[in-house]
Formats: structure tokens, C-alpha cells, sequence
């Protein structure tokens, strides 16, 4: 047992640490969230210098050769930033979905693009009917041999806005909530007959519609084996929520640094108003949420990438679990104890605030997560 | 005891519903029940709509122009509207200033400013809080001094609530800079159009434009515009407060985002089942919607007690305290319902001439900000804190 | 809309009042509790010559023709004095299952005895496999026109201890479930073939194992329609709920008045404890807990007697999540604020605490009116 | 980071497995995993043999006869005696006087003292708690006087856990009068067959004898016995609450009574389905576990820390505060499980030797007055107020 950090780990977390404090201050940040594309593609040429964009990519192909683990220390930095560029969706989904399921070709034409930041991916997986499910797809793809056509809408894709190569989901065969006959496919954008309808989120990030009317692909978009990508879907999104685990926790240690600062600072009655019993009191419960929710995106991160999937599950599901309580219960609190200066715009605890909402809203919130880990354990 | 309304009552409510059913137009009852946003013509649009019938001021004595109803009476009234989608009657008048001129207003100040309330002639904004003094209000730093016939007025105002809208404003200034904190204080009312008042936009982290700074920059208002005594004002301003309590639970309105609620519930599924009949789900509206009910027999005991002529104390900052648990427990719960589509943002769909093809369901895109937005309820008017304080020494005796 | 008294409720609520201040105090509890019956036949004697017995009993079989809500007031005054005395299985739940059910034979001749003290009641209907649910219902009852052999086990039986007559839910037909075949049987104690196991409960009330082997009884034991008891069954609980409702607001509301005290009296660090925010803030929180439960049991006690099954069942489930939600919050921050004393015998807080927590076991916890009341209201 | 324990450590944790399977009366183990009673000879015994496997205190350093180990091996040992259903051990000497003595102690009080409670030939209480101080320990009455050669002390103790059973106390006096609050207390040693001694049982509301009153009336003990210097005993006492925190959080205990609540849950049906697989219950066990996964992570954390020579900080109070709430949710949910078999009261079925029918499922009968016991976690050791102030000041800086 060893909790501690291993030199590549102090390293990454000193240089995202760095980064995050120099170029991604409140007032950075809004600028970025103010530009065209709303996010900065010269910081991600940052990312790809510092090689953060590569941490668990192996070193011929662009990257250190890392774990999650050293991933996840850079992602809790990216949460005290509220990171807004598509890091989840291409580093952690995208690269994550190429690794385990990409052949040689598709690995080495795409992965060192990505390493360089010249790549932008995102998964393409919920539906407008889907809300949480995994397996609930009803888009298509027919054909074979000479290439499949897919048809279909995905709902919410995280930076789809911006992707250059959606992994599209699609049916092969199968019922539409079958585990079987499930595909992946890798679409450009581009292609014709594909529609990406970009959208800011509550957030601040950005995700976008997708419908698919008839898109040809070649037989070689095809990613991993026709009919048996679900375990490979299911491990990218446990691998997505481990990653928002460790965001949250920077970003909630954050929260909560800000707002101590705030009861320490705004005298009330001629007294700092952190002086009030009530208020400490909820101050230490939010940080007893933080440390029980740090602990448990540890363990996401250590089993983000175990092939025992129903082992990994249950974790990454308790994970889930206690992030979205942590988080809802510090946001909310935060935003409480400031008072209204919590609510505006201008103020950067309303920002982590929605940050941590849109987090639970993502890839199923705290009850779906409660509900499958506790199906997972009566079974 | 009897907890069914008399014939009599329920005829009242009757009334009440046909004459809004027919004189409430159809696309404000739209906006108000899908929370788009409502213009400013429209909201004074309705306000004459209920003068000219007679209920401008359904709280406010006959003398002063008002229905002179019961308590249960109000009660029906406001629940009818919420009910209907009538747009929420803006308290800053009505309820703030209106009160505190019939008890503390000098005759010309009833005469004039009276009629223009319940005519919305004038749109009132509150200039209380300041950027230092949130729940403390007695730590206010405003000055207002004499200078001939004129008080001169220097300052910071914030969280003025549309003030973007107003042309009136009643605050609270420093005229005794001697005198101890409460001590000191008066109220007084400004034309926003004088010169040396600025509005500054506080944009919420929702997106909205609901909230401003109000700067006065020796701005001269006539003398006449102090309201009763000087050094008045912090007792003038309990006053106000303890009538803004008046409707504060917001019950008829609670009602009503329930039924929206369960009506998302029922198009939202979860494998294809409705969220509405998911164990869990459906447990956790059925807990609200048991508070709610609870919640709102408390408030007819308390209509009761006011009736039988016992006002109602600092109990009454128990609505305050559940009431206001209760609408964002509600928004909470709307916004869960649509699961990832709460994520878009997408503020032209509140619009009021907005037609474009929504993200998701058409009912998401206010879901997210307004879960972000009533975030307030339990802050403003005295946070929930200050209310349990209150409810602490008055009620208990601690 | 008129939440006052009438004379009538004045009348009882003075009456009960007076009674448990001066003679039900915790002393003379304690006293009863250490007796050999756990009750006082005495004090069940002075009930009945104060009318409490039969508050809902017409006049001409001794009783004073009162409303559900009149008998409300009383037992939000025992609620205070925490009697322990056989109130509820004889009046409300047997008194109530004979005037709803009962032949005129049967009223007349066990009605009277009831008033007058002379008859307790309890009403053995739950099982042991059968945790709330109203049918699930295995005991039967096997014969006709000559009378019914009764065979089965019921559990947690509150007054069968003592019970003159027990009322006995029992099967002519239908499947264990079914709402169907219900019936209800007079047995008298001391039937061969009935077995009574007697017992003291948690909070010091009296309750039963009851079995019945080959129990006979004359036909004119059956209560009501053979095989279509389960409205009166249904209706009996209902009524039983709503007295607990009562109940347990006289309850709350005596341990916040001793909470309150304590807070005010108390010091710690040189002050009272009650001035300690954080206890205030729960103090406030325990006191809107019980205005919200009054308010319920308020509506619960308007509509306990109402034919209309549906609308009743669901507000008298409301009524009953509140009173447990509302009850646990109370007895659990009462002991919380008491400290240590809160959990000794010798202090009334723990007694208060534990009658509160054997409410919401009674006749369906919070969570099971909770899924009831969801289910009407989806329906 | 590896979450994983070393394959050294996973060895030591079988080897104290297979020991305590081959020793542990399997009668005892019964008692202790259904809550039975524990009687006085059978706890004696389970220490004497752990003693006699050298692992008698095994906190305690070498030179006392400790076994040595570090952070990670004490937590493992903790973690494998709770699953396998031995007595929990006494915290009165190996916890509380224990590592004072070896701190602060006379040699003499040492060489007599330690190898004593190793063995159990003294069943040690504590003396701290007064009927008006309760979380306030400044603020105790009991004195004592010199006179002679002996202290003479006259006062009253309560809540003194396990007294009846113990021949020891130890216990706080003010030994001078004029002294302020905290000074002027000093720590003291006394054999409870000291003439003046009297004990009263405290029966709790779960019908349990566990707590006493003690009084003390002219009580003469040797000058001997007072614990290093006179003045210090707050110092001695607040070292000792901060040694008591070892193994609050009970990680091991909670998680053998979550096994527990899962196998009541499996055989308690609703409607004919295991609670297990009813969703409601099913989540709100899923709900407990899921916050005990995270107290074990967040415990070995800090273990890791402590190992790495970082002493724990108030940051400790956080294990006593979540592990408390988590042994009350694990009580009231297994009370819930058996609804209304939670009603009866029957004691018997709790004592050592009875074999009569249970009233119900066997396991019900400890149900409802252990979850009437366990108010108690939040409230003793400090209540989780107390925590939560401490770690508002030390930790938070507030």
C-alpha cells in the first residue's frame, strides 16, 4: 500500500500545476470561454509541448508511457483550472478508445497526430432516448465488406463541436438494448451526410448534436471487432468517469479553498462571518466531502484500466457515486456561504459550482450509479 | 375544524379562475409556465389588466384601492394565478413600498405614489443591500445629506432586482453619520432618472440579466422624498420585510412546477420506462410532493391564526425556511429529469419570439439555469441562516 | 377552512390533558411500566369514566358520538404522557373494526362492555412473513354454516397480550396475496387451539405472537361479508395510522419542550448550550419538523374515516412518511442535543426517542408509504 | 501510488487470520458477530491469549511488550480480529492509561502498571466525566486533597464504562483549588475496593447496564498514585483522547456488520422479494458501503501518511465523525429490515446461555436496542459537534 507519487507523477502534476496557475486564471479562462471557438487551441498546443496530451500513449508513438494514474494527476489540475479544451473526450475517450481497440494502422496514422495536438476525437455514443444507458443504440450501420453505411442521431457528444474524427456507435446487429451487435466506427468530419449541431454547455464546455443520414465509411473505419464493442465502450466511459472523478476533486478543493478564503475575509455584524459556528460547521462537512471523494478517485483511477470489468465497474460506479454527492453537497454549500456574490458570473465559485453539476449529469449521475453498483453487488 | 374551503371560498376561487382564463393572454400564460423570459410590457400589461378589475392590490385595503379580502381570501387569489400562469405580481410596490407609505408616508406621498403602484404607472426597485453589508444591513455606508432643499445622495446599492426596468427607487441611506448603526438611517425614494445614478448589469452565473449596481453619485433628490421620520429607516425597513413575508412560501407556484415536473417525468425514460414510474425517481417527487402539501396546511393554519386576528409571528419564517428548500428541490428535480440534455445551453430558446428547433426536449433548455438561478430562494430576503437565527430567539428563546 | 376547536374537542383536550398531567407523569409511567400487566387496569377505569373510551361510540351504546378528529385530541395527549395502556388496539383499531363491520348483535353486545372499560380489543392481522403488507394474509379459516376452524400465526399483535377478543384476519379464500377471501373472526382468549405469547415492546407497549391451531369458532364470529374484509382491514389501518400521527405529535412536541429546556438550562464552557448556533439551527429544524408533522396528522385525522378508499389511503400515506421522517429527526437530534443523558433510562428524551422510532415500525414505515403513496399518485 | 497491500503484509494478515481461527472460542465469536452479551471471564481470556501470542498490545512499542509493528500492520491486525468476530478490545488500559503511563509514569507505576494490563489482571475504568461537565472536562468539581501521605477525594464521576467489571480507576482532580480552570487538575490512580467507593449502574434506554456513576466519599489512595506531576492531568488527558482516536473510525467492526445487514437483508422478504433485491433498500445499502469504501481509502490514507512519519492531525477527527454516522446508518438499517419485528423486546435472547424461542428471526432480537445504543458514537469521545469545532479551528484555520 503506497499512496505516494512516483517522480513521472510529482513531475506532471508540478507542470500542470504550473500551467493551470500562469496561463489559466479566472480572467484567462474567460477570455477563453469568450473566444470563437470557445476554447483555446493555442493552449492546446501547450498541452501537446508539454506532453500532456500523450502521458499514456507509448513513447513510439509520441507519448511517456504512462498510466491513468499519471493522467489523473493532471486531469485534478485541469479541475482546479476548470479546463474547457476537449481533453476528456480526445485524451481520455478518444486516445483510450484507439489504444484498446485500434488496430496497428489506425493507431499509428492517429495517435502521434494526437500527441501533437493536430487531432481533435470524441465519442459519439448517447442517443436523444438514451439518457445513461450503455447499450441502448438504434443507430446503424449496414453493410460489410465494401463498407458500412450509418444512420443515426447522438445526443450531447462532448467536443464533437470540434472533433475531427467522431467514434461513432452504431448497430450492426443486435436489439436496441442488446450488449451484442454493437460497432464503432471512425467517421471525419466531413463526411457527407454527417450534421454536427455545436453547442456551448452549462459548463462553459462544448459538446454538439450529431445526426447521421446515410454516411459512407470504408470497411477500414471500422474500430475493434463488428458486433463486440460493447466491453471496449464500456471501459471508455469507466475510464470517463475516472477521469471526471480526479477533475472534480481539483476542482471541489478549489471550491473550497475559494470559499474559506470568503468566510476568513467578509466581516458581517463587524465579525468575519467564518466565525459563526453554523457556517464552520458546514465548511468542515464540505471538507470531509472533498477527502472521502479524493479518496475514492484514487481508487477510479487504479482500476480505471483493469480488464476485470465487473470488478472495475463496481469501483468506477461507487466512484461516480461519491463524486456526484461530494460534489453536489460542496457546490451547493459554496455557493450558500457566499452568498449572493456565489451567484454571479464574475465570481469564479459559480463556475466550479455548475462545473460539478454538469459532472454528475455526465455519464450517469450519483442514483444510476447507486442503482448499478448496487445491482452489481446483489448479483 | 373543517379543512375544506365554504362554498363561499371555493365560489371566490370559481370567479377568480374564469376572469383570469379570459383575460390572461395565451402566449404570457405560455412563457410563465415554460420559464421563458417575460418582457417588461407584458408584466405591466397584466398588472392593468388586474387594476381595471379591481385586484391591483389584493392585499391592500379598500381605502387605498384594494379588494379588502380575507386572509383566506389573498390566499385563493394567489394560488388561482400561480395556477393559471398568471406572471408572479412584482412585490416591489405592491408589497415593499406600498405598505410602508400607508403606515409611514406623508398624505402627498399616499396620494401620489399609491395610484401609480397599483396602475404600474411607476416600477419600483429596492436599493438596500450594499456590496459590504449582505445580511448585516445595519453596517450601511450610503450617505444622504441635507444641502438647501435637497438630500444629496452617495453611494452603492446592489442586487437592485430589475432595476434595468425601474423608474423608482426607495433605499436606505446614512443621514446621521453621529449616530450609532441602526441609529441614523432614513428611507428615501429617487427618480431613477436623475442624473448621477448609473446602473450596472450583474450578469448571473445562469447567463440572466436579473440583478444590478446602483451608484449615486451626488444625486440630488427633493427633500420631500424622505419617507416619515429621519433615522427611521431601519424600523421602516422590518417593516418592509416582515411584509414581503406574505406569500413567501410560494406555494401556488411550488404547485404548479410540480405538475411540470411530473409531466417531464412522464416523457423522460430510463430503458424505456418513464422516469415517473422508476422506483427512486418516482420516490423522490412523491417526497416533495408530500413536503409540499405538509408545507402547505402549515401555511392555512397560519392564514387561519391571521384571521382570527393573531398576526403571525416569527413562525411564519418557517415558509421562508421550507418553501424555499422546496422550489429548488423542484428544480433540482427537473433538471435530473432530462439527465444529459440539462448539459446544452441554450438561451435564445427562452426567448419570447424565439421558434428555432430545440436541443432535446423542447422543455430542457430552461432546466439547467434555473436550477443554477434559484439557488438565491435561500439567500436573499434574509438567508435561510438568518431566518433559523430569527426563529431561534423569537420563537424558542434562545 | 376553520382549524378550531369545537367545545366538544376543548372538552377532551382538558380532560386528557389534566389526566396525564397529574396523573400520568413520568414517575407514575415508570411506576405502571414495572407492574405485572406493563399497563394500569386503573388507569384504563378512569378513561372510561372520563368518556375517553368511547369518544366515537354512538350515545346509545355509551359513548359520546364524536368524530375521528375528537379522538385526535386525545391522543395527542397521551402522545405527551406516553401511555402505554391499550388504546389504540381497542379503540381505535377494535372498536372501529366493530362499528364498521359489525352485525348490530355484535355492536351491541361488545360495544357497551368497551366503553365502560370492561373489554380489550386487539386486532392480530400481520404475520410473520408478512412485514406491512395488508393481504399478504396465509392464516385460514376452513368451514361454513357450522361454524370455522381458523389455523395460522400472527405476529407483532400490539394489546394481544391482554386482549378479551381478538379480531383474527384470516383466508376462506383467495391466494396469500390476494385482496380477495379476507375475513375477520371474533376469538375469544382462552379458545383451545389459541396460543398468546406475550411480550413487551422496545418503547414499553404490550404486543403478542398469537398462533392458532384448530381453532373453533360459531359462525357468528364472522365480522363482516365472508371474504371481502379487506376494506374494513384497510380501513382499520388507515385509522390506526392517522392515531399514530396524533400520537406522535403530542409526542414531538413534549421532547422538543424538554429539548428546549435542556438547551436553556444546561452549561457547558460557562454558557447554556442553547447558545450555541449550531444547536440552535437544529433546534429550529426540529421544531418546523414537528409543525409540518401536526400539520399532517391534522389532515390524516380529517380523512381517517373517509369512504373515498383511494384519496384516503394516499393522504393518510403522506401523513405517515411525514410523521416518520419528522419523528426520526426530532428523537434523533433530541438525544444528539441531550448528550449522554438523553440515553439513560431515568430521563424521559430516550422514552420519547424510542416511542417515536416504534411509530414508524408500526403499520408501514416511511419508506413503505413513501413507495405507496408514489404508486397512488402514479396510478 | 499502488492501493494494493505488499505481499509481506497480505502474508501478516493470514497469519493473524489462521491464529485467531485456531484460537478464538468459537462460542465467543457466535456472541460477538449476533450481539450477545460478552461476559467478564470470556474478554479476560481473549486478552490473556493474545498476550500469550506475544500480541497483547499491539500499539505498544517493543520495550513494553508490544509486538512493534507499524501503522499498516496495527490497522491489518485491527481489520482481521473485527471480521473474524473477537471481542473488540478494551480501550481503558492498552488505549487510555496504558501509553500515559509509558509517557508520563513512574518507573515504579510502570514496571507495576504495564505488564498488568497486558495480562488483564486489572480491568482498568476512567474517571473524567462529571454530571456538569460533559463535553467541558475544564470544567470538573471532584477534589482532591493532600493529607498525609494520601490524596483524599471527594466527589462524583459518571459515565464510567464498564465499571462494574473493573478494580482499577483512573481519573482527573482538582488538586488546587485556586488554580485556574485547566490548571490545578491533576491525574490519579485509585483501586475501586477503596472504602468511600460507591457505584451506581446508569441503565440505558436499550435496557443495558454498560454505564456507572461512581462516587467517591473521603476516598483515601496512596501519594503514589498520582500520575507524573501534579497540575498536568489536562495535558495527560487530552494526550489520551488523542491515543483513543486510534481506530475510531471502526472500519473493520462496520464492515463486518454491513455483512451482517446484507445477510438480514437477503433473508427479510417484502412482498415476497429479498430486500436485497428491492430497489429502495437495496440502495440505501449500496449507499453505506459505498461511504465505508471511502472512510477505508481515506484511513489509509492517513496510515500511509503516519507510516511515512507524518503524525495525524485533527484531520483524524474526520474518521471519528463519518465512522460514527456510518455505525448509526448500518444500526437503524438493520432495524429497519425486520420492520415491525423490531417491536419486541427481549433481552434474554441476548444473554450468553439462552436457548429459548426467539420472538421472530433470531437475529432480530438485538436490533432495536442496538440501534438505541449506538446515539451513543456521536455523543462520547468528544460529540460530533466537538469534532466538527475542532476541525473548524485546526484544520480549517477558523
Amino acid at each position: 500500500m503506497d499512496f505516494s507519487l512516483s517522480d513521472t507523477q510529482q513531475m506532471l502534476r508540478d507542470t500542470a500545476a504550473r500551467l493551470i496557475r500562469e496561463r489559466y486564471g479566472f480572467e484567462a479562462r474567460a477570455k477563453i470561454l469568450a473566444s470563437a471557438d470557445g476554447f483555446s487551441r493555442e493552449m492546446w498546443a501547450t498541452f501537446a509541448e508539454l506532453g500532456l496530451l500523450g502521458v499514456e500513449l507509448p513513447e513510439e508513438l509520441g507519448g511517456i508511457g504512462g498510466s491513468f494514474q499519471d493522467l489523473a494527476i493532471v486531469l485534478e489540475a485541469f479541475g482546479r483550472g476548470m479546463v474547457v479544451e476537449p481533453f476528456i473526450p480526445t485524451v481520455v475517450l478518444g486516445a483510450g478508445l484507439l489504444r484498446a481497440a485500434g488496430s496497428e494502422a489506425q493507431k499509428s496514422e492517429l495517435l502521434p497526430r494526437l500527441a501533437e495536438g493536430r487531432l481533435f476525437l470524441a465519442f459519439a455514443h448517447g442517443e436523444p432516448r438514451s439518457r445513461y444507458s450503455l447499450t441502448h443504440v438504434t443507430a446503424t450501420a449496414t453493410g460489410g465488406a465494401d463498407g458500412y453505411t450509418l444512420d443515426g442521431a447522438k445526443a450531447v457528444v462532448l467536443g464533437g463541436d470540434c472533433a475531427d474524427v467522431l467514434i461513432v456507435s452504431a448497430r450492426t446487429a443486435g436489439k436496441p438494448d442488446s450488449r451484442d451487435g454493437l460497432s464503432l466506427f471512425l467517421v471525419e468530419r466531413g463526411a457527407p451526410g454527417l450534421k454536427i449541431r455545436g453547442y456551448s454547455t452549462v459548463d462553459g464546455t462544448r459538446a454538439a448534436e450529431v445526426t447521421l443520414a446515410g454516411v459512407r465509411v470504408p470497411r477500414s473505419a471500422l474500430l475493434g471487432p463488428e458486433g463486440g464493442a460493447f466491453p471496449f465502450i464500456q471501459q471508455a466511459l469507466d475510464r470517463g468517469i475516472a477521469a471526471l472523478c480526479s477533475e472534480a476533486v481539483g476542482n471541489m478543493q478549489a471550491l473550497n479553498e475559494v470559499t474559506l478564503d470568503y468566510l476568513k475575509t467578509r466581516t458581517q455584524f463587524g465579525v468575519p462571518i467564518g466565525s459563526f459556528q453554523v457556517l464552520q460547521h458546514h465548511m468542515v462537512d464540505m471538507y470531509i466531502a472533498q477527502e472521502q471523494a479524493r479518496s475514492m478517485a484514487i481508487l477510479a483511477a487504479d482500476r480505471a484500466d483493469s480488464p476485470d470489468a465487473p470488478a472495475r465497474t463496481k469501483a468506477i460506479s461507487a466512484a461516480k457515486v461519491q463524486i456526484g454527492r461530494s460534489g453536489r453537497f460542496v457546490g451547493q454549500w459554496a455557493i450558500q456561504l457566499h452568498g449572493g456574490i456565489g451567484t454571479t458570473m464574475e465570481y469564479s465559485a459559480g463556475h466550479y459550482f455548475k462545473r460539478l453539476t454538469a459532472i454528475d449529469r455526465t455519464f450517469g449521475d450519483a442514483d444510476f450509479h447507486l442503482s448499478r453498483f448496487a445491482t452489481l453487488d446483489a448479483a | 375544524m373543517d379543512l375544506n374551503y365554504t362554498p363561499e371560498e371555493l365560489a371566490f376561487a370559481d370567479e377568480v379562475r374564469q376572469w383570469v382564463r379570459a383575460h390572461l393572454p395565451p402566449e404570457t400564460r405560455e412563457r410563465v409556465l415554460h420559464h421563458k423570459r417575460l418582457g417588461k410590457e407584458e408584466q405591466v400589461e397584466w398588472q392593468r389588466r388586474l387594476h381595471a378589475r379591481g385586484w391591483g392590490g389584493p392585499r391592500w385595503p379598500k381605502e387605498y384601492g384594494g379588494p379588502g379580502w380575507n386572509s383566506v381570501q389573498q390566499h385563493l387569489f394567489d394560488e388561482v394565478l400561480s395556477e393559471e400562469g398568471a406572471p408572479p405580481a412584482l412585490p416591489f410596490g405592491l408589497s415593499m413600498i406600498g405598505p410602508v407609505l400607508m403606515a409611514f408616508g406623508s398624505q402627498a406621498q399616499k396620494d401620489y405614489y399609491l395610484p401609480r403602484i397599483l396602475r404600474q404607472d411607476d416600477w419600483w426597485c429596492q436599493g438596500f443591500s450594499e456590496p459590504g453589508s449582505g445580511s448585516d444591513l445595519a453596517s450601511l455606508r450610503m450617505k444622504a445629506e441635507l444641502d438647501g432643499g435637497e438630500w444629496v445622495l452617495n453611494g452603492q446599492k446592489t442586487w437592485t432586482t430589475l432595476g434595468q426596468h425601474a423608474n423608482m427607487i426607495f433605499l436606505l441611506a446614512r443621514t446621521d453619520p453621529a449616530a450609532k448603526k441602526q441609529q441614523g438611517i432614513s428611507m428615501l425614494l429617487a427618480d431613477m432618472s436623475t442624473p448621477g445614478i448609473t446602473l450596472r448589469p450583474i450578469i448571473t452565473v445562469d447567463g440572466e440579466h436579473e440583478v444590478n449596481e446602483v451608484f449615486f453619485d451626488n444625486v440630488r433628490v427633493p427633500k420631500e422624498n424622505l419617507v416619515g421620520a429621519p433615522g427611521m429607516g431601519w424600523s421602516y425597513a422590518k417593516f418592509l420585510l416582515s411584509h414581503e413575508r406574505t406569500n413567501i412560501a410560494r406555494i401556488g407556484r411550488s404547485k404548479s412546477e410540480l405538475t411540470r415536473l411530473k409531466r417531464i417525468a412522464t416523457e423522460e425514460t430510463a430503458d424505456g420506462v418513464p422516469l415517473i414510474q422508476t422506483p427512486g425517481f418516482r420516490e423522490k417527487i412523491a417526497a416533495v410532493e408530500i413536503e409540499l402539501m405538509a408545507l402547505e396546511l402549515t401555511n392555512l393554519r397560519m392564514i387561519a391564526a391571521e384571521r382570527a386576528g393573531q398576526a403571525p409571528g416569527a413562525e411564519a419564517n418557517m415558509l421562508k425556511i421550507k418553501g424555499s428548500e422546496i422550489q429548488q428541490t423542484l428544480t433540482e428535480l427537473m433538471m435530473e429529469a432530462v439527465g444529459p440534455y440539462a448539459l446544452p445551453y441554450n438561451p435564445e430558446a427562452r426567448e419570447p419570439g424565439w421558434h428555432g428547433e430545440p436541443i432535446g426536449p423542447e422543455y430542457a433548455a430552461p432546466l439547467g439555469p434555473d436550477y443554477f438561478n434559484y439557488r438565491k430562494v435561500t439567500i436573499y430576503g434574509g438567508s435561510n441562516e438568518i431566518q433559523r437565527n430569527i426563529l431561534a430567539k423569537a420563537v424558542l428563546g434562545l
